[in-house]
């Protein structure tokens, strides 16, 4: 197995996992597991940059595109849920 | 060197198709800003592609920049449209108890 | 761009009535003196203007002013032969109704807003008479739209906001098919400045076809407001403006800018002879004679005395076509004379009707039984107005009917004088019963709303004198037609460089 | 001597920076930052006349690596007027907002949307652009959510999330033509697309996905959806700006990319659907305003049809050579924008106060307030005669000019698109201002609130009397022929 | 037509539709994937990579990236700061702070008082850093942001922040300092933001430390949500005991930690 195509694959692997979780984040209805899978979609994402050699761009993206965006859509997903139960269940939450 | 800029590239443009497509077609708030978030990526990732000059020579930094400028545009536009989503939320649940 | 004597007057004379009219918007209402003597100052100062404008022009002097507001588009203010007829005619008319106006409002309410609309709209007429382009007619001829709307729904009622909305909808529309006349014109020829003679002699046949659907176009514009018959409708809607509007405007600027504008489309934009070839003067003739006709046959159905005024104002504007459209200078001369003639005839008529409704609540013919008895002098000058109308001899309208005969007979249409003869009997139709129910029918027991003024004679001062005096006008201008200044030899003098003689 | 080009963007955001600092002065250091920034922007206008087209690399860097800033005649003209109307409606917030709390999120996301407009109008560099429009966005949206109320925050998420979709488009095409030219800056762009027919491909996607994203927040016809409600639930101001000056950036960009960087492009053909999509806009916008009940939203469809009045102009310009007659019709492009920015600015801050004063904004029953308040009503009858495109405004030269260049190209129709358009226009207009003539006593003066109507009645007499009868410097400014040149 | 039918017919077209989109998306993506194969061999390889290192001596740091960012395009990175704030003013305008978390337990404040300093140190770390290696002031402010972000979550509703009037001048602070150099550096004479070789490193060291403040603050202040609460919303004491046992902190707050009735 030469040197160029194990980096061959090692990027195919890369993209695969990249292309995965954008659908699966996409297409996922659950607000709190779409915004889960967004996250490892951006950490994962700075994981490709890093390997692209932007090391810069990947701290940056795994600290506010997947860290603080994420913790942001977190609590939205949260209150979505938390309305949506308010709304058909009568709120079994105090 | 190119393939790879292409390949990544192509994964970037991907990234951006389908965030359009999930933007246009889901109609709640969350998924629609993370659809923009996906289309957002996609397109740094293909500046990022771009900057890549294979392993020897070093990558282009100016694209670097703009990403991380990109970045941070982004997670701001995204914190303003959730409180405006949680601040519309809060209206109509005041319009459905009054 | 030196600015000298001859180049600043017609800016000034446009200038001397839209200063105070500005400055009268921002009177405050109760203060009528300080409105009255701004009105007046911009009334007479005009009339000195325009006073040495007609020695100017009388010796030749040249008077312009251009201001260029784009590179290609510039607003000239030419003073020539036939812009001062039409200037000193506003001018002389918008003095004496100013003072009808205050007398007529004396206890009325938004007075700021009316006279400051009203200065605006006099400088639009003397804007439309001194333009020396087509661009500046368009501009003058659309703020006179702007200007007159808010004076026809002064009085704030649903009629009159509904007439309003008339009006505005038949002359927004007019002012929009001459402007892509305008425009289309202007990019056939480059800019199109009015030379006494046209200008567009020299262009190829090919475009003669473009020519023909332009003129089309700029005709259905001023169709509008010179009330030619299909675009006649907001006329007699209009009459529920108050009487200093329907008298200064309806009869004399708004509807003699549209005649004004006919005239100076055939004869400096297209010249006549081209006009002649391209069939459009026959078209035009036959446009004007159905609507002197069917103007006096409407005129005659109608009970309101406005009303009626307003459909013999339909057919008589429609003179002034008529004479435009007859090949010859004879015609034209007759054309041109009706201009002046009607207009002070008929503001004669108006400030009457003014006088009996403001006096005796009378605003129907039925109801004018007796009124002669009660208020001669008023219904004298009505009489020389309705007489003039007819066209009895000592009275200005005969010298225009006449000329239009002889300029009928010399072009060779001799139809015309069947037209001139059918008129004269329909205005006679519709003018006598009125006169005979003045002075020969006995008084009624009671006016509908009387109104006592502490005054020696019928009415109020300021409005007895203004029809009085314009009524002198109409005799004077029939008895000394020949004299030197007289509205007949400046038309002559029109004609004259028109036709190249 | 290009210090007024950086001026213009450091001080509203200098002033910006003061606000959010110091809230309890917010209103006074909001109108000396008003102030500064106007006169920084006439300053700019001054040095532009003399000395033509002004250019600034940043930092001292070289053109590829730096950003640039440039003043040339059409940014020049549209920053004086987005500043002059700036300094109107800084005016006129002053006395508009009495609750603390909007006074203080008001001034500084104000003076940020007015450094964005600056920025934009004089920015030279691809990137350095999107940033001015996410700025701008994101202020705008803020801005138009001020008043809290639940569809004014459900319009302003939309159409910050239209805005974000129009920029990351707008990204897209800047990344592929950094991908082919390597190059960020726009006067060597369009030097690379100029000399390289063979990137067709490319240059078109490019030019496809930015214009598509600008015409997103440039509010062009089929994407206008976000506009109206939008503008008509903002408070006065701040819809005055949006309509005025935010829509007004979106079309400046794709004006500047059509006519300076994919010019080889975009030939009669191409610049056929903006253009008709424009015509339609204007009928339908026109349409939707006549048969609006609110006041502000009747002025909101009326942006959608000015802005389709814009675009009309881009086959007309593909068609015409280089001369004169071309010169005619891009200065008639700047003076209906600008006219259009004077006019909607004082009809909106109007309709604010007749607003404010009736309580509500129904156009049917705004009789009384209309005979009330003379100086606002006259506000509107300018400003709407200016957006009818009557003489003696600016639109009316505009519009004589650009049916006279239809006619002279033989693209005929355009003139019935625009004979249509104003007759409709005159017919929303008229029908708010018969509102004005009713049995309701008389007002005895003619000015009620200053602070108010001052602003509201100067910007609206700018569009009517000055550009209508003196807009011969603009040629002069925008180095066109000079000034009588064309006659 | 039962509503059943009519819903099924809407879900039917919509599913229609959708897939129509994704189709004609997946044809401009082919198409856009396909120019930019052509834009890639178009041969303009090096862009600006070369240039930029070339320049690189004269902007004061080493690290490409921040050259990029804090001198060739300095003006790009001012605005950004600018459409953060903007973003922030917009988020106060909407109204005051959701009510805060309830007071952490015994464990994850203990976790919270080791985590948040060693947070800040290596955002020190990095703004330090940046001027040679992968650093600078946008990682750091995330950094202090999501110490910012962690305090919010153990129950300080102020996420750490002073009250309202200084909140307001740390944001401000980034902005603030960078456009006065810059009009100070043209004031001078050198051109807005033209750092004369000599001071570069000082000034951009100056401009990345009150970035990284005003960074940290806004974005610790947007995870807040609202306008600051004034200094009566402090938790008062009997709050603690009122607390159940948390469980170790993930990254997902547990439902444990719901929002305060």
């Amino acid at each position: 197995m030469s040197q160029l195509t194990l980096l061959i694959i090692f990027d195919g692997v890369l993209l695969v996992t990249l292309l995965a979780l954008a659908f699966a984040a996409v297409l996922s209805p659950e607000p709190r597991r779409a915004v889960m899978l967004f996250i490892a979609f951006g950490l994962w994402l700075s994981l490709v940059w890093a390997r692209l050699r932007a090391p810069d761009v990947a701290l940056a993206e795994a600290a506010i595109g997947a860290g603080l965006g994420g913790a942001l859509m977190l609590a939205a997903a949260r209150r979505a849920a938390r309305t949506s139960t308010r709304s058909d269940g009568g709120g079994d939450e105090a | 060197m190119l393939t790879a800029q292409f390949l990544y590239g192509a994964a970037g443009l991907m990234l951006f198709v389908l965030g359009l497509w999930s933007f246009l077609v889901h109609e709640p708030l969350l998924r629609k800003i993370i659809a923009l978030n996906i289309t957002g990526a996609g397109v740094f990732h293909v500046f990022i592609a771009i900057a890549y000059r294979g392993d020897t020579a070093p990558p282009d930094p100016v694209p670097h920049a703009l990403v991380l400028t990109g970045i941070v545009v982004a997670v701001s536009a995204t914190a303003l449209a959730l409180m405006l989503g949680a601040r519309l939320q809060d209206a109509e649940e005041e319009d459905q108890s009054r | 761009m030196s600015w000298d004597y001859a180049s600043l007057l017609p800016g000034v004379i446009v200038l001397s009535s839209l200063l105070p009219g500005v400055f009268i918007f921002l009177v405050r209402e109760e203060s009528h003196t300080l409105r009255t003597v701004l009105n007046l100052t911009g009334a007479v100062a005009k009339l000195i203007l325009v006073g040495l404008l007609i020695y100017g022009v009388w010796l030749g002097q040249v008077f312009e002013t251009r201001i260029a507001i784009a590179p290609g588009l510039t607003l000239v203010l030419n003073a020539d032969a036939l812009s001062v007829l039409f200037v000193t005619l506003s001018t002389v008319l918008w003095l004496i109704t100013t003072v009808y106006a205050i007398g007529y409002l004396e206890h009325s309410t938004n007075r700021s807003r009316f006279f400051g609309f009203f200065s605006l709209c006099v400088s639009a007429t003397v804007g439309i008479a001194l333009s020396g382009n087509l661009l500046t007619f368009v501009i003058f001829y659309e703020i006179l739209t702007l200007a007159t709307y808010p004076l026809v729904a002064h009085r704030g009622t649903p009629e009159a906001t509904r007439g309003a909305k008339i009006y505005l909808a038949y002359t927004l529309t007019g002012g929009l098919l001459l402007l892509v006349g305008a425009v289309w014109l202007r990019t056939l020829t480059g800019p199109v400045d009015f030379v006494e003679g046209g200008i567009l002699d020299d262009l190829p046949a090919s475009l003669h076809g473009q020519l023909v659907v332009i003129f089309g176009l700029l005709l259905a514009g001023l169709g509008v407001k010179a009330a030619l018959v299909p675009l006649h409708g907001w006329l007699p809607q209009s009459m529920v403006a108050p009487a200093p509007v329907s008298s200064l405007l309806h009869a004399v600027a708004v509807v003699k800018a549209g005649a004004f504008g006919i005239v100076r489309v055939v004869y400096d934009v297209y010249g006549v002879t081209l006009a002649g070839e391209l069939g459009l003067l026959a078209v035009l003739s036959v446009l004007a004679s159905f609507t002197i006709v069917y103007g006096s046959i409407l005129a005659m159905t109608q009970d309101g005395l406005k009303k009626r005024l307003a459909y013999s104002t339909v057919s008589q504007v429609s003179y002034i076509a008529l004479g435009t459209s007859l090949l010859g200078p004879v015609a034209t001369v007759g054309g041109l004379v009706h201009l002046v003639h009607q207009g002070i005839m008929k503001i004669t008529l108006f400030f009457c009707a003014g006088n009996y409704a403001e006096t005796l609540g009378v605003a129907n013919v039925s109801q004018m039984d007796g009124v002669g008895r009660r208020m001669p002098l008023t219904t004298l000058a009505f009489t020389i107005g309705a007489l003039g109308m007819i066209g009895i001899p000592p009275i200005a309208g005969f010298v225009s009917k006449w000329y239009l005969g002889l300029g009928g007979v010399e072009a060779g249409q001799h139809w015309v004088l069947v037209i001139l003869a059918t008129s004269t009997l329909l205005n006679a139709g519709y003018f006598l019963p009125i006169l005979y129910r003045a002075w020969f029918r006995p008084l009624p027991a009671s006016w509908p709303k009387e109104h006592h003024f502490q005054t020696r004679f019928e009415t109020m001062g300021a409005l007895l004198w203004p029809p009085v005096i314009t009524a002198v006008f109409c005799l004077l201008a029939g008895l000394l037609a020949a004299a030197p200044f007289s509205p007949l030899e400046w038309a002559r003098l029109i004609a004259q460089r028109e036709y190249g003689l | 001597m290009t210090d007024p080009l950086v001026l213009c963007i450091a001080l509203p955001l200098l002033g910006a920076m003061l606000v959010t600092a110091l809230p309890r002065w917010a209103v006074t250091l909001g109108i000396v930052a008003a102030l500064s920034t106007a006169s920084a922007a006439v300053a700019l206008t001054a040095t532009v006349w003399q000395h033509g087209t002004l250019h600034l690399m940043l930092g001292g860097w070289d053109a590829e690596l730096a950003i640039a800033l440039r003043a040339d005649g059409i940014a020049t003209a549209l920053v004086l007027m987005a500043n002059l109307v700036g300094l109107g409606i800084s005016v006129y917030a002053t006395g508009y907002f009495h609750d603390r709390i909007r006074v203080r999120s008001f001034w500084p996301l104000w003076l940020l949307l007015w450094a964005a407009l600056n920025g934009l109008f004089l920015a030279g560099d691809l990137f350095n652009l999107y940033v001015m429009l996410e700025l701008l966005g994101i202020a705008a949206a803020a801005l138009g959510a001020l008043t809290g109320n639940r569809d004014a925050v459900a319009a302003n998420l939309r159409y910050l999330l239209v805005g974000l979709l129009g920029s990351i488009s707008y990204l897209l095409g800047v990344a592929l033509l950094y991908t082919a030219y390597g190059t960020l800056d726009l006067g060597l762009l369009a030097q690379g697309v100029a000399a390289s027919p063979e990137l067709y491909g490319v240059n078109a996607a490019a030019m496809t996905l930015m214009v598509a994203g600008l015409a997103l927040k440039a509010a062009l016809f089929p994407l206008h959806f976000w506009l109206p409600p939008a503008h008509a639930n903002a408070p006065a101001p701040v819809s005055a700006a949006l309509s005025a000056l935010v829509v007004k950036a979106a079309f400046y960009l794709i004006l500047r990319l059509w006519l300076d960087l994919f010019w080889p492009i975009t030939d009669m053909a191409v610049a056929m659907l903006p253009a008709m999509l424009g015509a339609v806009a204007v009928i339908w916008g026109s349409w939707r305003a006549l048969r609006a009940e609110r006041l502000k939203l009747l002025a909101a469809y009326s942006t959608v049809a000015q802005i389709g009045y814009l675009f009309l102009f881009l086959p007309l310009l593909a068609a015409t050579p280089p001369g004169p007659a071309r010169d005619d019709l891009l200065a008639a492009l700047l003076l209906m924008a600008l006219t259009h920015g004077f006019a909607k600015a004082g009809f909106f801050l109007a309709a604010g106060l007749v607003q404010t004063n009736a309580g509500h904004d129904r156009i049917d029953d705004l009789g009384g307030t209309a005979q009330r308040l003379p100086a606002t009503t006259f506000a509107i009858a300018l400003s709407g005669s200016a957006l009818i495109g009557l003489p003696p405004s600016g639109s009316f030269i505009g519009k004589w000019l650009l049916m006279q260049g239809a006619i002279a190209t033989g693209q005929w129709w355009w003139v019935i698109v625009v004979t249509a358009g104003t007759l409709l226009a005159s017919a929303y207009i008229f029908r708010v201002l018969s509102r004005a003539f009713g049995l309701e006593p008389t007002p005895l003066k003619f000015v009620t609130d200053a602070r108010a109507e001052v602003p509201a009645l100067t910007l609206a007499l700018v569009s009517v009397a000055l550009l209508g009868l003196a807009s011969g410097p603009l040629w002069t400014l925008l180095g066109l022929g000079d000034a009588g040149g064309g006659a | 037509m039962s509503m059943s039918q009519s819903e099924s017919r809407a879900a039917e077209r919509n599913r229609d539709l959708s897939l129509l989109v994704a189709v004609s998306l997946a044809v401009l993506g082919a198409a856009l994937t396909w120019l930019y194969f052509i834009a890639l061999s178009a041969g303009a390889a090096p862009r600006l990579a070369d240039l930029a290192y070339e320049r690189l001596p004269g902007t004061g740091v080493s690290n490409p990236v921040t050259a990029v960012l804090l001198n060739y395009r300095a003006y790009d990175t001012l605005m950004e700061l600018a459409v953060l704030l903007a973003a922030l003013l917009g988020i106060w305008s909407l109204g005051p702070a959701a009510p805060g978390f309830q007071r952490s337990g015994a464990v994850l404040a203990g976790m919270v008082s080791w985590v948040v300093p060693l947070l800040i140190v290596t955002g020190g770390y990095l703004l330090w850093v940046g001027g040679y290696a992968p650093g600078g002031a946008f990682q750091a402010g995330a950094l202090l942001g999501a110490a910012g972000v962690i305090v919010r979550l153990a129950g300080d509703p102020r996420a750490g922040l002073p009250g309202e009037g200084a909140q307001r001048w740390l944001l401000v602070l980034g902005v603030l300092v960078f456009t006065l150099v810059g009009l100070g550096l043209m004031a001078f004479g050198a051109g807005f933001l033209t750092y004369p070789p000599k001071f570069a490193k000082w000034l951009i060291l100056l401009i990345e430390m009150a970035a990284t403040v005003a960074i940290g603050v806004a974005l610790a202040a947007a995870y807040v949500g609202g306008r600051p609460p004034g200094p009566e919303a402090q938790p008062t004491a009997e709050d603690e005991d009122a607390l159940t046992a948390a469980e170790t902190p993930t990254p997902d707050p547990t439902p444990a930690l719901r929002p305060q009735p």
